[in-house]
This record gives structure tokens, C-alpha cells and sequence, in this order.
């Protein structure tokens, strides 16, 4: 309840969900936390008289079920906001948009553009990460649940891709971006944005019973953009600010 | 292989997790090793059933499915555990359940004579395992003990699944920092392999320890 | 004293008006179908030694063993120094004897089996100190004291932190026995305590118990096939078959004059195999 | 938490297909590790010594580490050596091949237990290598290997799962995915564990039966 | 034929003019640094039949190993038929024997162990059948008919379709001869055939073994501590010491006129232990 904050205030500290995905999130030698989505967080709750986040890696799947459980006080990195999703949790102000990419083998060899694409040709598979907003996005457009094979982390979804298990790899656009970038594979190739869905908008998730919590997070964080500081946060990481500005919560999940 | 020795201490701290969790899980699973093992030859029906139940279903279900469901259906009921404890509780209670048929093997394949000897010394039903037949059981659970150890080892892979920054775990941010496939994984095998050596060893040596300055094999008779 | 008891013992007139340590009446024993104690009824006075001969499968072994509660009985009543063994009075009603009242019981009664039965994760001090320490609650400093007293009766005082897979079968068995009588026992029972023994090894045994037998006033019951060491031991024989007492009498009148033709018959083939 | 029959309901046709791949996955990877395990005892047991060692510490390094980890690798790297698997095969390859470690040390026990005179007794009547094999080593090693193999036959079904890892959609992942995008986790797992005690429990019952009856000829 | 050859076998003039079967020629066999086989010359003619005895240790049951091609030797030559056994010619060089020329050699020779060692999952009839359809390629029912014939040559024709452990050891120690017999070899070693056995069993084994020796013309080689035996089986006896020959000769020369002291001293407990 309202009190979570307080908590958090007193600890010194707050924990934090993070997917294992470059560049919302970014994992140092040394176990650092980094990344566009935790060092929002972190510029909020420094606002918030929070110093600290301790950052807890945790799958896409599992994120809903950890703020659920209370196991995180709070998920970043990329968790779009979803209607679906909207049911179980409530989020922020949207924190970081993008928009969608798909990985497929160089020249595009059956020219997939859209969900729509691969819908129409049952034979091809696609992989995306388990509860992610890409496989909804697919199954809502008509792709076969059996077309999908969910991968258990990014890199195994481009290996799939460049083994030809899979013929398109489906992902936010900068998450994709930076893996091709560091799979540095001729044979691969950049769709972005994927045509027919929306930009796909993140914003920091919290347990349902927490809306003072958030609402509070939101102040910050909408003094965090109005600054400007919230530009030179994301921009290095390849966001860009002025989508993130345009957009709000509502326009995803009105009254969450 | 650079970009993966740059990533050392993110292996190590991983390889540090996966030695603490299989340590605290082999004490849980030790203690309930004995405690099930000794209620499987409790005098009351209802005590030997309730360790029945219990053997059934911690060897009768999948490791990975009571992991899945320590983390996430428990915090349902209220009751939450942080990770690091579902993966202690789920792999100390899993390997607790093969332990405990190894605590009871032992245990019966004391002679029964060592039972009687106790009873004519008027000892206590206490006493009578505390004294004589644990002690001489010891010795024939160790090899056992071991092999479960490596279990148990291989075992707390599975809890990277449920997002516990093990070594398997650390390997898979690995990939998603660098891009690379085959040297994380050659690297953690590798790790795993040492660890699991240098825990072989360690039970050999405590198998030596314990068997030294005393026969368990008794000469009785001619 | 030990002249006295012994006197008392073979005086069969004298018998009737002391307590008996021990009481059989009627006592019967069966394993599933098989009764192997028939409506059993024997006595013994304190101080008495008692040998048990009898052909194999007559129950001797099963009357030490239910004396040392490792088997209950079928029917029957048995009495130690008055008191029944396996049965106990509790509101009134005559209940099966609780593992309470059985720990009582066995606090005055010692065994010696034939596969001696030592601990062999305790050295020979250890296996004879630790019972003191567990059952009596004596200090580490006192057992250790009478351990060490009573390896020096059996003629051991060298090996005394020796495991028993250090020591010969005889010398195991004489731990065994020191280890009884450390508990100082009323009644010690023998159970063939030199069959499991090489040849050459059994002397040593029977003369420690030999000894005992002389020095001091436990009563003791033993079971045996070397009737020449009965002969020297007891104050009377009890000849069993199919758990029943075929005869009893002092050595003399056993050995040399059985009544029983039965009795003449199982000790002509021992007689015969010992001169 | 709320039981709910409806989610139950709607899970259990997706379990029951998983429940095939799992069955499936279990005795194809049991095939695999018994095959895989007696050539590995035979190796073991080699009279050349590089072979015996080599065989030897290659099966201690799988034995010693993750069959999680090991998926992985046969997944995700092998086809980088040009070693192309499916998601099931290269599963029951893992399966079959971490469980042939174990399989092994069976077999190996049993092959020792036919005493050293039969070996003889062959040689003694002129048969060869094969035929001492394939007439009197293996008839009279192989029954008492049985219970052992069929207990490691339940270890294996319940060692499925981690196929999750590489794709497979056996019983567990079944329930896996729908909770990831349902949100429900409690209906799916509950029943998923129940599924593993019906099938793993008469079988385990099943394996004493047949171990005492072993038992008992012997 | 019968009488011929044991004539022959006995006369030892005759012996340097026949082909030897079995010729040892400066063999010596060690195990790592135990030297069991010292030098030793043997040679055997066609029929006779050998009985090889000697104190524990002394090497007999290595030679029909080495016969058995179970142990290879450490040096020196073995004939059979006067061709090498553990050596062969190959481009002109002589090397190891190999399985090949090991299996080829292998099939003149029949064994007897102490243990038995029939195949415990096959009948007594299938143990006989199933090495002649195996290494002689043989018809099933021509095995068959051979295994019949040999089980009653060995008395046990009512026991053919039991497995060995609803035998007696004497049986199966019968069963084992008549496996050896159905492979018709030239050689028939028997190693202490009955010293697994019950006394009481011992002698139907032996009876078989006397039978043998009268009316088949196979050489024998056997290995026994049974004197009796040896002294009605043998045409020669060699007696053994330290993987040597001390003494050989006649059985009547051997047990009645040993010219050895140690032939004499290791004799003496024997033939008071028999008679
Ligand atoms: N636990 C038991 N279960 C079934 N039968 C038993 C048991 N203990 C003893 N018996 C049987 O009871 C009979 C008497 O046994 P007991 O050991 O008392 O004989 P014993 O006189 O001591 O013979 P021995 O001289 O051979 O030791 C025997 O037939 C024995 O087989
Ligand atoms: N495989 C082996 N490895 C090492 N030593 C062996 C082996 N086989 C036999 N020996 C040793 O070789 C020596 C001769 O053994 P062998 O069996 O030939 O004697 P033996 O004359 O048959 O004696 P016995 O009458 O006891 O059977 C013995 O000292 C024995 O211990
Ligand atoms: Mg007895
Ligand atoms: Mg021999």
C-alpha cells in the first residue's frame, strides 16, 4: 500500500526487476546495472530520496508474477505497456518507446515486414522471448502458436535465427539492434520498426496496491523530463526522447 | 575468449552462488536426510507414512517443477520466499528425499546385533542410534553422500531458471552482454567440473577421516 | 559370602524359603506356529550358577532372551526378584509391560551373546565405559575407572585401546564380558559365548568365566555345549528339550547319574567327544 | 490464491499434448543412454589403457556437470561446428547422453558380476569375442541390470523439464508458456507436479516389484 | 586301439619315436616377479593320461592354463603336435600367436574347472549343445544327439533339462565333463575337478573320470590332490615343486617307491590321510 515507499526510504534501498536485454538494460563486468530503463529508476528515486537500487535479473515472463509475489518493489527495462498486462499491474508514465524490429537472414528472403507476414506463411517460424509483448503482438495478427518457439534469452533467439531454426526473430527495435550489432553476422539482417503494431511504449511496473508509490514515481519522474535530464539519460542508449514525450500512459491503458 | 575473461568476475560471483547454494542446500538436505531416513523406521505407522509422503513426492516430482512452484504458486498463499531460499528449500528438500533412503539403508544394514547389544546394555531408543547405530552407519552413507553431493551440484543449475544469479545464470547474461555462445558455456563447464572434483574430493577425504582408527567391517567369530 | 551362596544354591531344601531372583510359571513361547517354550516353570536363587544343555532348536537360547527382553513371551508369567518381567499393573489392570518398566527391568540383568556383539566404532575402554556413562549416568572419570577395573579381571589391561577388529575372537569376547559385568548386574546370562570361538581360543574364555563363577555372587545363567566346563561351573544343570526340562540337578548327578534316559543319550555323545 | 476449475480447464488440453513429448522424450533419451551407456562400460573396461582413461574421465566430465548447461551446448553451439540438432533430438541426445554416464556404471557392475570362470569356460570351448558376448557375458548380466535401468528410466522422465531450456515442448514448458502469457501460475504447476506423481509413483512402485522379483531368483 | 595306446604311453622306450602331442620346451612363466614356471620340459604322448600333482603353489594349475591358452608364458616353447602354440610364423618372422592361430589351437583342447563354470542361464543339455553349434558349427540336432549321448556317458541322461543350480555340485561337475567331451578334443585338461565338491560327491566324479581314462584314447592331463585317484587314473605321474619336475614315473613307482625325499615327505600326509 501507501507505505511501500516509506519502506524503501527507510531500507536505503530499492529493489528492481531487470531483463537481461541491452540496451534497456546493461550488465557491466563487474555486475553493474546499467542501462537506459535502471538508470531512469535510478535518476527517479534518487528524487524520491532513494540513493540506491539493487537490480535483480528476471526474465520478461516472470516479471508480472515477481512484482505480484512482491519479490521486486518495482519492474524497469522495458516492460511495455500492455492492456493485458494492465490487469495485474499498474505502471508509470511511459519511460522509455521504441519502436519493433524483426532479425531475419540477410536480403530478407521472405520479405517479412509484418506480423501479417509470417501469419500468412504457416511454414516459417518465429521466436520471440516467453510472455513477451512480441508474442502477443504475433498471436493477435493471426501467427500459429506452434509458429512460435519461444527463446529463454536473446542470444538464443538470434542463434536460432542464424541456425535456421527459425526464420525471423521478432524484438523490441533497440534490443534487436544491439544484438546484431554484437553478432556482427553479414548473413543478418535489421527490419525496423515492424509495420501494423504500435510503437511499443515501457514504463516502470508496480504492484497493483501500489499507486501511491507510483504516483509519486510519476511526479519525478515527469520533473526527470521536464529538465531535460531525462534526454541525456536515454539518448546515449539510442531512445529517443521526443517519442517517449509524445506518448502517455493512458493511450495504452486508460485509468491504469 | 576475452570478452569472456572480461566477464570473470561476473563467473566468479556466479561460481561463489552455486558453492554457497549447494552447501546450504546439502546441510538442509542432510538434516532431512536423517530426520525422514530415521522416520522410515519410526515404531508408529502414521510417522513411517508421513515420511512415505513425503520421499514420494519430492523423488516422485521434477526438481525443476517444485522450483517453479516454490517461487511462484507459494508467494500466492502468502507465503514468499526470496530466491535464493526457494532454490536452497526446493534443492535441499529434493536431494533430502534421496538422502533419506540412503540415511535408511545404512542404518538397516547395521547388524541387528549391534540393536540387541544396545538393548542389553539398556540403552535408550535415543541412545541406542545416537551411540551405536549412527555411528557405525557413518561411514557406509559417505560414498552415497558424495554422489548426492554432485547431484545436488548439478541441481542448482536448474534454479538459474527461476532468476538466481548462479553460475548457469551468469553464463546467460554473458551471452546477452557479448553476443558469444560457445565460450560461456565451455567456461561453465569447466567451472562445474573443478567444482564437482574438488567436492569429490573433499568427500574422499572425509571418507578416509571417518574410517580411520576403526574397522566398520566387524570380525565377529571365526 | 560366596561360600554361603554357593551352599544355599545346591541345597535344594533351602530353596523354598528365600525369594527367587528368577521365576518361570508356566511360561510358553511360540514363533508363528512353532512353540518352542511348553508351559515352561523353573527357578533360581540369587547367587546361583545355572547351566543350560539341551540339543539345538530346545530353547535355551530363547529363555536368555526373553529374560533380556529381546523376546516377549506367548504366555506365562516371569518374576525377577519378585516382580513381573513383562507385565505391569497400571490402573489396576495387569497391562503389558511399557518399554518403561522393561528399561527398569533390564536394569539388573546383563548378556553375553555368542557373537559377542561389541561396538566396533568404540575402542575396548570406550565399549565397556559408555554403557556406564549412558545407562547409569556415572561420570566419564568413574566408568573409565571401573572399565579399566574390569579389563584387568578379564586379563586385558594391554588392549584396552585396541578396536575390536584388533582383537582376537576371545579377547573380543572377553570385552564382552567385562562390559556386562561393568554394569553390575544381578542376573548375567551366556549364550554360548565360545561357539563362535577358534579351539585354541575358547580355553581362555571359559576360565575367565571360570573365575567369575568363583569370585563372585551374581547369578548366572549359562548356555553351553562344553560339558566339561559346565561340569566345573555350575551348581545345577538344567537339561532342556523342546522347551521343556527334561532334568535338572547339581553336575554331579547329571554327569555321572542322569535319571533320564533321554539325558543319558544326548550326554553320552558329549561325553564321549570331551575324555 | 483462488483455485480456478476454468484455468484448469482451458491449460489441460496444452498439458496433455506435453505430456506426450515428455513420455516421448523419456524413452527415446532411455534408449539412447542405455545404448550409449553399454558402449561406454565396454569402453571403460578396456584393456587398452588410453581408451579405458580417456572413456573414463570424459564420462566423469558429463557426469560432473549440468545437464542444463550440457543442453545448452548440444543447442546452441554444436551447430556452430556444423552439427545441425532439432530441439527434440538434440534434448534427448542430452537426456540420453547424461544419463548414459549412469547407465554405464550399471552395466559395468553387471558385466564384472559374471564371474571371471565364465569367461574362461568360453574361451575354454573356443568361442569368440562375440559369441562370448553375445551367448554367455551378456544372458547372464542383463537381468539383474534390469530394476537399476528401469529406476533411471524415472529419473529421466523427471529430468524432461529442463528440455524447456532448448525449446522442447514437453509437459513442463506446456505450462510454462500458458503462465507466462495468462498470468496464472497456479493451476498449470499444481497440475503439472500432479501429473509427474501419477505417471512417476506406479512406476517407481512398478520398479520395487521388479527389483524384489529379480530378488527373489537370484 | 585302447590297450595299444596305454601300452604305448607306459613304455618309455617307445616315447622318442612318436610324435608328442605336448612337448614344454624350457618354459618359464612369472607373474610380475613370482617365477611360477621354471624351465620346465614336459613331454606328452598321444593317449596318455597325466596326473600332475604337488604342494599348493606349485604350478599345476598354471600349466593347464597356458595349455588353455588362458595365460600366455613368459618364455621358452609349447608344441602341440609338434606346432608352436603361443608362437607363429608370419612373413617369415616368428611373433606372438595371435587370437587367430590361438583360436585354431584353442580347438584341440577341452577343459574341466575346479569351480565348473557351466553357463548358469542354459540346461544341462543346451551347455553341452550350444559350444559345438557355436565353434563347430554343427547342426542343432546333431549337437543335441551328441549332447544326449554325452550326458549318458556321465549317467545324468534323467537331468538334461535342468539348469545348474537344481544341480548337485557333483552333477555339475559331470555336465561340465560331458560339455568338455562333445568337442571330441585331443587334449583334455582337468584341474582339481573335484575339490569344490562335498566329500560325499567327490566319488561319483572320480568313477566318471576312471571310466574315461579306460575307454576313451584322449590325453589327459589332470590336476589332483586325490592319490587314490591318481594311482588308478595315470599312466604317469609328475610330481611338482617350485614349478619344477622333482620326480615323475609309473604310479607304482611314484607311490610305492618315491626316489625323492621330497617326493616321500609331500606323500606321506597323503597316503596316511587316505587309507
Ligand atoms: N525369531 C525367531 N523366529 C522364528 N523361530 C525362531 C526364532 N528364534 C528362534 N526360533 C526357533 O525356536 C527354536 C528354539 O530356538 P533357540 O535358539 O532357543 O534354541 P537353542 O536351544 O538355543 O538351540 P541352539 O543350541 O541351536 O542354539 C528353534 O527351532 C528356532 O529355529
Ligand atoms: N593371475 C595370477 N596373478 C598372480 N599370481 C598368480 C596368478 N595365478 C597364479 N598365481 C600364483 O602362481 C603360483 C602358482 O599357482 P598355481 O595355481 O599354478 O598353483 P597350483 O599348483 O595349482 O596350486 P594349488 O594346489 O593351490 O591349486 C601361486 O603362488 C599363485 O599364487
Ligand atoms: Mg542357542
Ligand atoms: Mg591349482
Amino acid at each position: 500500500g501507501a507505505g511501500t515507499l516509506d519502506e524503501i526510504r527507510e531500507r536505503g534501498y530499492a529493489i528492481v526487476a531487470v531483463a537481461n536485454e541491452p540496451p534497456y538494460s546493461d550488465i557491466k563486468p563487474d555486475g553493474f546495472v546499467t542501462g537506459a530503463a535502471p538508470d531512469v529508476a535510478r535518476a527517479v528515486m534518487k528524487k524520491l530520496g532513494v540513493p540506491e537500487l539493487r537490480s535483480q535479473l528476471v526474465p520478461y515472463g516472470s516479471m508480472i508474477p515477481a512484482l505480484q509475489a512482491r519479490r521486486v518493489d518495482m519492474a524497469t527495462s522495458g516492460l511495455y505497456i500492455k492492456p493485458k498486462r494492465c490487469e495485474s499491474i499498474i505502471y508509470s508514465e511511459p519511460d522509455l518507446c521504441g519502436a519493433e524490429a524483426f532479425a531475419v537472414a540477410a536480403g530478407n528472403p521472405h520479405n517479412l515486414k509484418t506480423y501479417e507476414d509470417i501469419a500468412a506463411n504457416p511454414e516459417l517460424f518465429m521466436t520471440t522471448c516467453a510472455g513477451c509483448a512480441e508474442e502477443a503482438y504475433a498471436l493477435e495478427r493471426g501467427v500459429k502458436p506452434e509458429q512460435i518457439k519461444v527463446f529463454t534469452d536473446p542470444p538464443s533467439g538470434i542463434k536460432m535465427l542464424q541456425q535456421g531454426r527459425v526464420q525471423v526473430f521478432a524484438l523490441s527495435g533497440l534490443g534487436t539492434q544491439d544484438l546484431l550489432k554484437k553478432t556482427n553476422d553479414p548473413n543478418l539482417e535489421l527490419v525496423m520498426p515492424v509495420k501494423g503494431v504500435p510503437m511499443g511504449c515501457a514504463g516502470a511496473a508496480f504492484n497493483s496496491a501500489d499507486d501511491d508509490f507510483r504516483d509519486m514515481y510519476d511526479k519525478a519522474l515527469k520533473e526527470l523530463k521536464e529538465s531535460g535530464e531525462f534526454a541525456s539519460i536515454v539518448a546515449p542508449y539510442g531512445f529517443s526522447a521526443e517519442a517517449t514525450l509524445a506518448v502517455k500512459r493512458d493511450d495504452f491503458c486508460p485509468g491504469n | 575468449m576475452d570478452a569472456v575473461l572480461e566477464y570473470a568476475p561476473l563467473l566468479w560471483r556466479g561460481t561463489v552462488t552455486t558453492v554457497e547454494l549447494t552447501l546450504a542446500s546439502a546441510a538442509l538436505a542432510l538434516v532431512i536426510s536423517f530426520v525422514v531416513g530415521l522416520a522410515r523406521l519410526s515404531p508408529y505407522r502414521a510417522v513411517r507414512w508421513l515420511a512415505i509422503v513425503y520421499l514420494e513426492f519430492f523423488r516422485g516430482t521434477s526438481a525443476l517443477v517444485q522450483l517453479f512452484f516454490m517461487y511462484f504458486v507459494l508467494p500466492l498463499w502468502g507465503i514468499f520466499l526470496p530466491p535464493i531460499l526457494a532454490g536452497i528449500i526446493a534443492c535441499g528438500c529434493n536431494l533430502g528425499s534421496y538422502g533419506s533412503e540412503v540415511v535408511r539403508g545404512a542404518l538397516q544394514s547395521v547388524a541387528k546385533q549391534q540393536h540387541e547389544a544396545a538393548i542389553a546394555l539398556n540403552y535408550t531408543t535415543y541412545q541406542r542410534y545416537r551411540y551405536v547405530l549412527i555411528p557405525q552407519a557413518i561411514p557406509m552413507m559417505l560414498p552415497s553422500f558424495g554422489n548426492l553431493l554432485i547431484e545436488l551440484l548439478k541441481l542448482t543449475a536448474v534454479t538459474s531458471l527461476i532468476t538466481i544469479n548462479d553460475l548457469t545464470y551468469m553464463s546467460q547474461i554473458i551471452r546477452a552482454q557479448t553476443a558469444l555462445t560457445l565460450e560461456p558455456f565451455l567456461a561453465i563447464l569447466v567451472i562445474y567440473f573443478l567444482i564437482s572434483t574438488v567436492l569429490i574430493g573433499g568427500m574422499k577425504w572425509i571418507e578416509r577421516r571417518t574410517s580411520k582408527g576403526r574397522n566398520t567391517i566387524v570380525r565377529q567369530g571365526a | 559370602m560366596f561360600a554361603g551362596t554357593r551352599a544355599q544354591a545346591v541345597n535344594a531344601d533351602l530353596r523354598g524359603q528365600m525369594q527367587n531372583i528368577i521365576e518361570f510359571q508356566d511360561v510358553s513361547k511360540s514363533f508363528g506356529s512353532l512353540q518352542v517354550l511348553d508351559d515352561l516353570n523353573m527357578h533360581v536363587v540369587p547367587g546361583e550358577k545355572l547351566a543350560l544343555i539341551g540339543p539345538s532348536g530346545s530353547g535355551k537360547t530363547t529363555i536368555l532372551r526373553i529374560l533380556m527382553t529381546l523376546e516377549d513371551i506367548s504366555a506365562g508369567e516371569i518374576l525377577l526378584d519378585g516382580e513381573p518381567l513383562w507385565h505391569e499393573m497400571r490402573g489396576g489392570k495387569r497391562v503389558r509391560a511399557s518399554e518403561h518398566h522393561l528399561r527398569k527391568m533390564r536394569d539388573g540383568v546383563g548378556m553375553v551373546f555368542q557373537q559377542f556383539n561389541l561396538f566396533p566404532h568404540l575402542t575396548a575402554t570406550e565399549n565397556i565405559e559408555q554403557p556406564q556413562v549412558l545407562t547409569h549416568r556415572k561420570s566419564k572419570a568413574a566408568a573409565r575407572e571401573k572399565a579399566a577395573e574390569m579389563l584387568s579381571v578379564v586379563g586385558l589391561v594391554d588392549k584396552r585401546d585396541h578396536y575390536p577388529h584388533q582383537l582376537s575372537g576371545g579377547q573380543q569376547q572377553r570385552v564382552a564380558i567385562a562390559r556386562a559385568l561393568a554394569m553390575d548386574p544381578k542376573i548375567m546370562l551366556f549364550d554360548e559365548v565360545t561357539s563362535a570361538l577358534d579351539p585354541e581360543l575358547v580355553e581362555e574364555v571359559l576360565n575367565v568365566l571360570r573365575k567369575l563363577a568363583e569370585e563372585t555372587d551374581t547369578t548366572m545363567l549359562t548356555v553351553t555345549h562344553e560339558m566339561n566346563f559346565a561340569r566345573d561351573f555350575a551348581d545345577r544343570v538344567l537339561f532342556f528339550e523342546k522347551g521343556k526340562i527334561v532334568e535338572a540337578g547339581s553336575p554331579e548327578d547329571i554327569f555321572t547319574n542322569p535319571k533320564e534316559e533321554r539325558t543319558r543319550s544326548f550326554l553320552r555323545k558329549f561325553l564321549t567327544g570331551i575324555n | 490464491m483462488e483455485w480456478s476449475w476454468s484455468v484448469a480447464y482451458d491449460v489441460m488440453p496444452r498439458l496433455a499434448a506435453g505430456l506426450i513429448v515428455t513420455v516421448q522424450a523419456t524413452l527415446v533419451g532411455a534408449l539412447v543412454a542405455y545404448v550409449l551407456g553399454l558402449a561406454l562400460a565396454i569402453l571403460k573396461m578396456s584393456p587398452y589403457r588410453l581408451v579405458a582413461w580417456s572413456s573414463y574421465w570424459s564420462s566423469e566430465f558429463v557426469r560432473r556437470t549440468p545437464l542444463l548447461v550440457q543442453l545448452y551446448f548440444l543447442f546452441y553451439v554444436l551447430p556452430d561446428l556444423g552439427i545441425f540438432l532439432e530441439p527434440f533430438a538434440a534434448g534427448v541426445i542430452g537426456l540420453g547422453l547424461h544419463f548414459s554416464t549412469y547407465t554405464s556404471e550399471v552395466f559395468r557392475a553387471g558385466i564384472e558380476n559374471v564371474p571371471k570362470g565364465q569367461w574362461e569356460a568360453a574361451r575354454s570351448l573356443n568361442y569368440s569375442t562375440i559369441q562370448t558376448w553375445r551367448h554367455v557375458v551378456l544372458p547372464q548380466a542383463i537381468p539383474p541390470m534390469i530394476p537399476p535401468l528401469a529406476n533411471y528410466l524415472i529419473t529421466m522422465f523427471k529430468e524432461t523439464p529442463l528440455l524447456a531450456a532448448i525449446t522442447v515442448v514437453e509437459l513442463f514448458n506446456a505450462a510454462n508458456i500458458y503462465s507466462n502469457s495468462h498470468y496464472k501460475y497456479l493451476e498449470p504447476m499444481t497440475l503439472v507436479g500432479t501429473f509427474f506423481l501419477l505417471v512417476s509413483i506406479p512406476a517407481a512402485a512398478l520398479a520395487i516389484r521388479l527389483e524384489n522379483a529379480f530378488r527373489r531368483k537370484a
